[in-house]
Protein backbone atom coordinates (compact mmCIF):
# COMPACT_ATOMS: atom_id res chain seq x y z
CA UNK A 1 0.00 0.00 0.00
CA UNK A 2 1.13 3.49 -1.42
CA UNK A 3 2.05 5.78 1.84
CA UNK A 4 1.81 9.06 -0.35
CA UNK A 5 0.35 11.87 1.38
CA UNK A 6 -0.43 14.34 -1.37
CA UNK A 7 -0.95 18.36 -0.60
CA UNK A 8 -3.85 19.77 -1.45
CA UNK A 9 -3.41 23.01 -0.17
CA UNK A 10 -2.83 25.87 -3.04
CA UNK A 11 -2.41 29.38 -1.46
CA UNK A 12 -5.11 31.79 -2.60
CA UNK A 13 -7.85 31.52 -5.32
CA UNK A 14 -7.82 28.30 -7.84
CA UNK A 15 -7.28 29.67 -11.22
CA UNK A 16 -9.96 28.32 -13.80
CA UNK A 17 -6.72 28.08 -16.08
CA UNK A 18 -5.45 25.93 -13.40
CA UNK A 19 -8.89 23.52 -13.88
CA UNK A 20 -8.23 23.64 -17.65
CA UNK A 21 -4.71 22.50 -17.30
CA UNK A 22 -5.84 19.55 -15.17
CA UNK A 23 -8.59 19.21 -17.62
CA UNK A 24 -5.97 18.85 -20.64
CA UNK A 25 -3.89 16.41 -18.87
CA UNK A 26 -6.57 13.52 -19.06
CA UNK A 27 -6.56 13.64 -22.55
CA UNK A 28 -3.97 11.00 -22.85
CA UNK A 29 -5.85 8.58 -20.75
CA UNK A 30 -8.38 7.54 -23.48
CA UNK A 31 -10.07 4.72 -20.68
CA UNK A 32 -11.62 7.82 -19.40
CA UNK A 33 -15.36 8.56 -20.40
CA UNK A 34 -16.58 11.07 -17.86
CA UNK A 35 -15.24 13.53 -15.71
CA UNK A 36 -16.94 15.32 -12.91
CA UNK A 37 -15.81 18.60 -11.25
CA UNK A 38 -17.42 20.09 -8.21
CA UNK A 39 -16.44 23.51 -7.53
CA UNK A 40 -16.81 25.66 -4.20
CA UNK A 41 -16.95 29.76 -5.21
CA UNK A 42 -16.98 32.38 -2.36
CA UNK A 43 -20.43 33.77 -1.83
CA UNK A 44 -20.92 37.52 -1.29
CA UNK A 45 -23.36 36.29 1.77
CA UNK A 46 -25.46 39.28 3.53
CA UNK A 47 -25.39 38.66 7.35
CA UNK A 48 -26.91 41.15 9.29
CA UNK A 49 -26.81 44.24 6.72
CA UNK A 50 -23.02 43.70 5.84
CA UNK A 51 -21.75 41.92 3.05
CA UNK A 52 -19.19 39.11 2.63
CA UNK A 53 -15.95 40.58 0.61
CA UNK A 54 -13.49 37.66 1.07
CA UNK A 55 -13.21 34.07 3.25
CA UNK A 56 -9.97 33.72 4.59
CA UNK A 57 -9.51 30.16 4.98
CA UNK A 58 -6.62 28.31 7.56
CA UNK A 59 -6.44 24.62 8.38
CA UNK A 60 -4.80 22.28 10.46
CA UNK A 61 -2.47 20.71 7.64
CA UNK A 62 -0.89 17.48 9.02
CA UNK A 63 -4.03 16.67 9.89
CA UNK A 64 -6.33 17.69 7.08
CA UNK A 65 -4.01 15.95 5.03
CA UNK A 66 -3.96 12.94 6.62
CA UNK A 67 -7.67 13.04 6.61
CA UNK A 68 -7.86 13.55 3.08
CA UNK A 69 -5.34 10.37 2.64
CA UNK A 70 -7.85 8.21 4.23
CA UNK A 71 -10.63 9.69 1.94
CA UNK A 72 -9.17 9.18 -0.54
CA UNK A 73 -8.24 5.79 -0.26
CA UNK A 74 -12.06 5.22 0.91
CA UNK A 75 -13.26 6.48 -2.68
CA UNK A 76 -10.77 4.73 -4.38
CA UNK A 77 -12.18 1.41 -2.77
CA UNK A 78 -15.12 2.39 -3.58
CA UNK A 79 -15.58 3.09 -6.56
CA UNK A 80 -14.02 2.35 -10.15
CA UNK A 81 -11.84 5.48 -10.70
CA UNK A 82 -9.28 6.92 -12.90
CA UNK A 83 -8.16 9.76 -10.92
CA UNK A 84 -9.09 12.10 -7.91
CA UNK A 85 -7.82 15.58 -7.73
CA UNK A 86 -8.65 17.59 -5.03
CA UNK A 87 -7.55 21.43 -4.41
CA UNK A 88 -8.47 23.53 -1.42
CA UNK A 89 -7.15 27.21 -0.93
CA UNK A 90 -5.62 28.64 1.77
CA UNK A 91 -5.59 32.50 2.64
CA UNK A 92 -7.74 34.93 1.76
CA UNK A 93 -10.00 34.34 -1.42
CA UNK A 94 -12.65 37.18 -2.70
CA UNK A 95 -16.80 36.97 -3.45
CA UNK A 96 -16.31 35.27 -6.57
CA UNK A 97 -13.05 33.39 -6.90
CA UNK A 98 -12.96 29.94 -6.41
CA UNK A 99 -11.76 27.74 -3.21
CA UNK A 100 -12.22 24.61 -3.71
CA UNK A 101 -11.61 22.09 -6.99
CA UNK A 102 -12.58 18.43 -6.82
CA UNK A 103 -12.20 16.70 -10.04
CA UNK A 104 -12.98 13.00 -10.62
CA UNK A 105 -12.75 10.73 -13.61
CA UNK A 106 -14.26 7.19 -14.60
CA UNK A 107 -14.43 5.11 -17.61
CA UNK A 108 -18.28 5.64 -17.34
CA UNK A 109 -20.20 8.82 -15.79
CA UNK A 110 -21.62 7.13 -12.90
CA UNK A 111 -18.80 6.46 -10.88
CA UNK A 112 -17.00 9.90 -11.22
CA UNK A 113 -20.31 11.69 -10.74
CA UNK A 114 -21.12 9.50 -7.31
CA UNK A 115 -17.54 10.02 -6.20
CA UNK A 116 -16.78 13.58 -6.85
CA UNK A 117 -20.28 14.42 -4.71
CA UNK A 118 -19.06 12.00 -1.99
CA UNK A 119 -15.92 13.59 -1.17
CA UNK A 120 -17.48 16.81 -1.10
CA UNK A 121 -19.33 15.93 1.90
CA UNK A 122 -16.98 14.27 3.29
CA UNK A 123 -14.39 17.24 2.89
CA UNK A 124 -16.98 19.70 4.37
CA UNK A 125 -17.32 17.16 7.33
CA UNK A 126 -13.95 16.05 8.24
CA UNK A 127 -11.19 18.31 6.76
CA UNK A 128 -9.86 20.82 9.60
CA UNK A 129 -10.51 23.56 7.75
CA UNK A 130 -11.93 26.83 8.60
CA UNK A 131 -13.47 30.11 7.13
CA UNK A 132 -13.51 33.54 8.40
CA UNK A 133 -16.26 35.63 6.54
CA UNK A 134 -14.51 39.00 6.52
CA UNK A 135 -16.88 41.52 6.04
CA UNK A 136 -16.58 44.81 3.42
CA UNK A 137 -16.44 46.70 7.08
CA UNK A 138 -13.47 44.24 7.82
CA UNK A 139 -15.19 42.91 11.16
CA UNK A 140 -16.05 39.04 10.43
CA UNK A 141 -17.19 36.20 11.75
CA UNK A 142 -15.96 32.88 11.69
CA UNK A 143 -17.81 30.24 9.26
CA UNK A 144 -19.74 26.91 10.20
CA UNK A 145 -20.64 24.34 7.48
CA UNK A 146 -24.36 22.98 8.39
CA UNK B 1 4.60 16.34 32.61
CA UNK B 2 4.20 19.59 29.59
CA UNK B 3 2.12 19.11 26.55
CA UNK B 4 1.63 21.63 23.48
CA UNK B 5 -1.71 23.04 22.92
CA UNK B 6 -2.39 24.49 19.37
CA UNK B 7 -6.18 26.19 18.32
CA UNK B 8 -7.71 27.23 14.99
CA UNK B 9 -10.41 29.03 13.77
CA UNK B 10 -12.35 30.74 16.35
CA UNK B 11 -10.91 29.34 19.34
CA UNK B 12 -8.05 30.27 18.24
CA UNK B 13 -8.89 34.01 18.92
CA UNK B 14 -8.51 33.42 23.04
CA UNK B 15 -6.64 30.88 23.46
CA UNK B 16 -3.05 31.36 21.93
CA UNK B 17 -0.74 28.30 20.90
CA UNK B 18 1.02 27.34 24.71
CA UNK B 19 3.19 24.60 26.20
CA UNK B 20 1.19 23.94 29.08
CA UNK B 21 2.90 21.64 32.56
CA UNK B 22 -0.02 19.82 33.59
CA UNK B 23 0.42 16.96 37.24
CA UNK B 24 -2.40 15.27 37.40
CA UNK B 25 -3.92 15.55 34.06
CA UNK B 26 -3.80 11.46 32.26
CA UNK B 27 -6.11 11.87 29.51
CA UNK B 28 -7.95 13.82 27.25
CA UNK B 29 -11.30 13.73 29.34
CA UNK B 30 -9.48 15.00 32.22
CA UNK B 31 -8.14 17.90 29.56
CA UNK B 32 -11.09 19.02 28.48
CA UNK B 33 -12.28 19.23 31.89
CA UNK B 34 -9.34 21.32 32.75
CA UNK B 35 -9.36 23.58 29.64
CA UNK B 36 -12.80 24.73 30.47
CA UNK B 37 -12.38 26.16 33.53
CA UNK B 38 -8.86 27.80 32.37
CA UNK B 39 -11.34 29.30 29.46
CA UNK B 40 -14.45 29.51 30.68
CA UNK B 41 -15.39 30.42 26.59
CA UNK B 42 -14.60 27.18 25.94
CA UNK B 43 -17.41 25.44 28.10
CA UNK B 44 -20.42 27.13 25.50
CA UNK B 45 -18.91 26.16 21.96
CA UNK B 46 -18.78 22.80 20.10
CA UNK B 47 -15.43 21.54 19.71
CA UNK B 48 -13.01 18.77 19.11
CA UNK B 49 -9.59 17.68 20.12
CA UNK B 50 -6.97 16.06 18.37
CA UNK B 51 -4.04 14.10 19.97
CA UNK B 52 -1.12 14.22 18.03
CA UNK B 53 -2.17 13.27 14.62
CA UNK B 54 -5.44 11.97 15.33
CA UNK B 55 -8.96 13.31 15.78
CA UNK B 56 -10.16 12.52 19.73
CA UNK B 57 -13.17 10.08 19.07
CA UNK B 58 -12.78 8.59 22.70
CA UNK B 59 -11.07 9.14 26.02
CA UNK B 60 -7.30 8.26 24.96
CA UNK B 61 -4.32 8.69 27.47
CA UNK B 62 -1.98 11.72 27.11
CA UNK B 63 1.97 11.16 27.13
CA UNK B 64 4.18 13.98 28.28
CA UNK B 65 5.24 16.22 25.06
CA UNK B 66 2.22 14.84 23.36
CA UNK B 67 0.11 17.71 20.93
CA UNK B 68 -3.41 18.67 21.37
CA UNK B 69 -4.85 20.17 18.97
CA UNK B 70 -8.53 22.52 19.98
CA UNK B 71 -10.97 22.57 17.42
CA UNK B 72 -14.05 24.26 16.83
CA UNK B 73 -16.61 22.97 13.80
CA UNK B 74 -14.98 22.83 10.65
CA UNK B 75 -16.36 25.06 7.76
CA UNK B 76 -13.72 24.01 4.57
CA UNK B 77 -15.52 23.79 0.73
CA UNK C 1 -42.37 32.94 -20.37
CA UNK C 2 -39.49 32.87 -22.69
CA UNK C 3 -39.07 31.47 -25.93
CA UNK C 4 -35.33 31.48 -26.68
CA UNK C 5 -34.14 28.07 -28.21
CA UNK C 6 -30.30 28.14 -27.18
CA UNK C 7 -27.98 26.49 -29.06
CA UNK C 8 -25.76 23.64 -27.67
CA UNK C 9 -23.90 22.45 -30.59
CA UNK C 10 -20.26 22.98 -31.09
CA UNK C 11 -18.36 22.07 -34.15
CA UNK C 12 -15.36 19.70 -33.21
CA UNK C 13 -14.26 19.01 -29.57
CA UNK C 14 -14.57 21.31 -26.56
CA UNK C 15 -11.35 22.92 -25.84
CA UNK C 16 -10.34 22.97 -22.27
CA UNK C 17 -9.99 26.65 -22.61
CA UNK C 18 -13.50 27.45 -23.56
CA UNK C 19 -14.53 25.68 -19.86
CA UNK C 20 -12.40 28.08 -17.98
CA UNK C 21 -13.28 30.89 -19.98
CA UNK C 22 -17.16 29.63 -19.35
CA UNK C 23 -15.48 28.98 -15.54
CA UNK C 24 -13.91 32.80 -15.39
CA UNK C 25 -17.58 34.33 -16.78
CA UNK C 26 -19.29 33.42 -13.09
CA UNK C 27 -17.16 35.19 -10.87
CA UNK C 28 -19.01 38.08 -11.21
CA UNK C 29 -21.99 35.89 -9.90
CA UNK C 30 -21.58 36.19 -6.64
CA UNK C 31 -24.52 34.26 -5.10
CA UNK C 32 -22.89 31.41 -6.15
CA UNK C 33 -21.01 29.02 -3.62
CA UNK C 34 -20.90 25.83 -6.14
CA UNK C 35 -20.35 24.59 -9.42
CA UNK C 36 -20.99 21.04 -10.82
CA UNK C 37 -19.66 19.96 -13.80
CA UNK C 38 -19.71 17.13 -16.15
CA UNK C 39 -17.56 16.36 -19.28
CA UNK C 40 -18.29 13.74 -21.27
CA UNK C 41 -14.68 12.20 -23.26
CA UNK C 42 -14.26 9.85 -26.23
CA UNK C 43 -12.67 6.59 -25.03
CA UNK C 44 -10.45 4.28 -27.24
CA UNK C 45 -12.36 1.71 -26.19
CA UNK C 46 -11.40 -2.06 -27.78
CA UNK C 47 -14.32 -3.85 -29.43
CA UNK C 48 -13.86 -7.29 -30.83
CA UNK C 49 -9.79 -6.38 -31.51
CA UNK C 50 -10.41 -2.95 -32.97
CA UNK C 51 -9.29 0.13 -31.32
CA UNK C 52 -12.02 3.23 -31.41
CA UNK C 53 -10.47 6.40 -32.54
CA UNK C 54 -12.76 8.59 -32.69
CA UNK C 55 -16.56 9.42 -32.36
CA UNK C 56 -18.38 11.22 -34.95
CA UNK C 57 -21.43 12.92 -33.69
CA UNK C 58 -24.54 13.92 -36.03
CA UNK C 59 -27.69 14.89 -34.77
CA UNK C 60 -31.82 16.00 -35.56
CA UNK C 61 -30.79 19.50 -34.51
CA UNK C 62 -33.66 21.10 -34.87
CA UNK C 63 -35.46 18.43 -32.61
CA UNK C 64 -32.81 18.10 -30.35
CA UNK C 65 -32.52 22.22 -29.39
CA UNK C 66 -36.39 21.99 -28.66
CA UNK C 67 -35.89 18.79 -26.56
CA UNK C 68 -33.09 20.24 -24.88
CA UNK C 69 -35.18 23.34 -24.12
CA UNK C 70 -37.39 21.40 -22.49
CA UNK C 71 -35.54 19.45 -19.73
CA UNK C 72 -33.63 23.24 -19.25
CA UNK C 73 -36.96 24.59 -18.08
CA UNK C 74 -37.88 21.64 -16.42
CA UNK C 75 -34.51 21.63 -14.55
CA UNK C 76 -34.95 25.31 -13.44
CA UNK C 77 -38.55 24.46 -12.38
CA UNK C 78 -37.13 21.60 -10.17
CA UNK C 79 -33.45 22.93 -9.04
CA UNK C 80 -32.90 26.73 -7.71
CA UNK C 81 -30.04 26.93 -10.38
CA UNK C 82 -28.29 30.65 -11.05
CA UNK C 83 -26.63 29.05 -14.31
CA UNK C 84 -26.92 26.06 -16.34
CA UNK C 85 -25.09 25.74 -19.71
CA UNK C 86 -24.65 22.38 -22.24
CA UNK C 87 -22.77 22.21 -24.91
CA UNK C 88 -22.69 19.20 -27.40
CA UNK C 89 -19.56 18.48 -30.42
CA UNK C 90 -20.97 17.66 -33.60
CA UNK C 91 -18.38 16.03 -36.17
CA UNK C 92 -15.37 13.67 -35.68
CA UNK C 93 -13.91 13.85 -31.93
CA UNK C 94 -11.02 12.04 -31.31
CA UNK C 95 -10.45 10.11 -28.27
CA UNK C 96 -9.46 11.61 -25.76
CA UNK C 97 -11.19 14.53 -26.71
CA UNK C 98 -14.00 16.28 -24.82
CA UNK C 99 -17.36 15.89 -26.57
CA UNK C 100 -19.91 17.04 -24.04
CA UNK C 101 -19.66 19.59 -21.13
CA UNK C 102 -22.54 20.34 -18.55
CA UNK C 103 -22.29 23.05 -16.36
CA UNK C 104 -24.59 24.17 -13.82
CA UNK C 105 -24.30 26.51 -10.37
CA UNK C 106 -25.89 27.29 -7.54
CA UNK C 107 -25.92 29.60 -4.31
CA UNK C 108 -25.39 26.03 -1.81
CA UNK C 109 -23.91 22.67 -3.31
CA UNK C 110 -26.89 20.17 -3.70
CA UNK C 111 -28.94 21.45 -6.53
CA UNK C 112 -25.69 22.03 -9.04
CA UNK C 113 -24.51 18.52 -8.14
CA UNK C 114 -27.75 16.83 -8.62
CA UNK C 115 -29.40 19.19 -11.59
CA UNK C 116 -25.98 18.41 -13.12
CA UNK C 117 -26.52 14.72 -12.72
CA UNK C 118 -29.66 14.66 -13.82
CA UNK C 119 -29.48 16.94 -17.34
CA UNK C 120 -26.63 13.99 -18.28
CA UNK C 121 -29.32 11.26 -17.90
CA UNK C 122 -31.97 13.27 -19.82
CA UNK C 123 -29.86 14.18 -22.12
CA UNK C 124 -28.28 11.13 -23.20
CA UNK C 125 -31.95 9.34 -23.26
CA UNK C 126 -33.77 12.23 -25.10
CA UNK C 127 -31.69 14.20 -27.23
CA UNK C 128 -31.58 12.57 -30.77
CA UNK C 129 -27.81 12.59 -31.41
CA UNK C 130 -25.74 9.83 -32.77
CA UNK C 131 -22.13 8.38 -32.22
CA UNK C 132 -20.66 7.14 -34.75
CA UNK C 133 -17.92 4.82 -33.66
CA UNK C 134 -14.69 4.95 -36.34
CA UNK C 135 -12.13 2.47 -35.36
CA UNK C 136 -8.42 2.90 -36.62
CA UNK C 137 -8.60 0.52 -39.42
CA UNK C 138 -11.34 2.80 -40.73
CA UNK C 139 -14.46 1.02 -40.32
CA UNK C 140 -16.86 1.80 -37.81
CA UNK C 141 -20.44 0.74 -35.40
CA UNK C 142 -22.82 2.75 -34.13
CA UNK C 143 -22.87 3.88 -30.85
CA UNK C 144 -25.92 2.71 -28.39
CA UNK C 145 -25.87 4.48 -25.03
CA UNK C 146 -27.48 1.70 -22.72
CA UNK D 1 -50.14 13.33 -50.74
CA UNK D 2 -46.35 13.78 -50.18
CA UNK D 3 -44.30 13.68 -47.14
CA UNK D 4 -40.76 14.13 -46.51
CA UNK D 5 -38.69 11.26 -45.32
CA UNK D 6 -35.11 11.73 -42.91
CA UNK D 7 -32.82 9.41 -41.55
CA UNK D 8 -30.14 9.58 -39.23
CA UNK D 9 -27.58 7.45 -37.55
CA UNK D 10 -27.04 3.85 -38.67
CA UNK D 11 -30.59 4.33 -40.57
CA UNK D 12 -29.05 6.75 -42.62
CA UNK D 13 -27.08 4.08 -44.19
CA UNK D 14 -30.30 2.60 -45.79
CA UNK D 15 -32.47 4.90 -45.83
CA UNK D 16 -32.07 7.87 -47.84
CA UNK D 17 -33.57 11.25 -47.43
CA UNK D 18 -36.46 11.42 -49.66
CA UNK D 19 -40.04 12.87 -50.82
CA UNK D 20 -42.64 10.13 -50.89
CA UNK D 21 -46.08 10.07 -52.35
CA UNK D 22 -48.40 7.87 -50.35
CA UNK D 23 -52.09 7.96 -51.05
CA UNK D 24 -53.60 5.23 -48.07
CA UNK D 25 -51.63 6.21 -45.38
CA UNK D 26 -52.87 7.98 -42.98
CA UNK D 27 -51.56 7.86 -39.56
CA UNK D 28 -47.57 7.26 -38.20
CA UNK D 29 -48.70 3.07 -37.18
CA UNK D 30 -49.67 2.72 -40.73
CA UNK D 31 -46.39 4.64 -42.42
CA UNK D 32 -44.83 2.09 -40.22
CA UNK D 33 -45.81 -0.93 -41.60
CA UNK D 34 -45.32 0.84 -44.73
CA UNK D 35 -41.95 1.47 -43.96
CA UNK D 36 -40.98 -1.89 -42.63
CA UNK D 37 -42.18 -3.63 -45.90
CA UNK D 38 -40.42 -0.79 -48.23
CA UNK D 39 -36.90 -1.44 -46.05
CA UNK D 40 -36.84 -4.98 -44.37
CA UNK D 41 -33.51 -3.79 -42.37
CA UNK D 42 -35.78 -1.77 -40.46
CA UNK D 43 -38.30 -4.12 -39.25
CA UNK D 44 -35.57 -5.94 -36.99
CA UNK D 45 -34.54 -2.43 -35.66
CA UNK D 46 -35.66 -1.05 -32.86
CA UNK D 47 -36.54 3.05 -33.92
CA UNK D 48 -38.31 6.31 -33.54
CA UNK D 49 -40.66 8.03 -35.98
CA UNK D 50 -40.46 12.15 -35.70
CA UNK D 51 -43.06 14.38 -36.77
CA UNK D 52 -42.30 17.54 -37.71
CA UNK D 53 -40.71 18.97 -34.68
CA UNK D 54 -42.11 16.08 -32.13
CA UNK D 55 -40.98 12.73 -30.92
CA UNK D 56 -44.11 10.37 -31.98
CA UNK D 57 -45.07 8.55 -28.81
CA UNK D 58 -48.56 7.61 -29.80
CA UNK D 59 -50.28 6.73 -33.23
CA UNK D 60 -50.56 10.29 -35.09
CA UNK D 61 -52.69 11.47 -37.72
CA UNK D 62 -49.97 12.48 -40.95
CA UNK D 63 -50.88 15.82 -42.98
CA UNK D 64 -49.38 16.28 -46.38
CA UNK D 65 -45.92 18.26 -46.87
CA UNK D 66 -45.02 16.74 -43.28
CA UNK D 67 -41.96 15.83 -42.15
CA UNK D 68 -41.18 12.32 -40.53
CA UNK D 69 -37.95 11.32 -39.16
CA UNK D 70 -36.54 7.40 -38.74
CA UNK D 71 -34.22 7.63 -35.72
CA UNK D 72 -32.48 5.15 -34.50
CA UNK D 73 -31.69 4.61 -30.38
CA UNK D 74 -29.81 7.91 -28.74
CA UNK D 75 -26.28 8.05 -28.34
CA UNK D 76 -25.39 11.52 -27.51
CA UNK D 77 -23.19 12.10 -24.98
Amino acid sequence: MERKVKNIFIDGRIEPAFIAESISKHSVKTTIGGHSIFMGQVRKDEIEGKLVAAIEYTAYQELALEKMHQIREDIFQKYPLHCMHVYHSLGTIKAGEICLFVFTSSTRRKPAIDACAEIVERLKAELPIWGKEIFEDDTHQWKENS
Amino acid sequence: MEIQIISFGKISEFIAHQKIEISDIRNTDELKAYLETSFPLLSNMKYKLSLNKDIVQENTAISNQDTVGIMPPFSGG
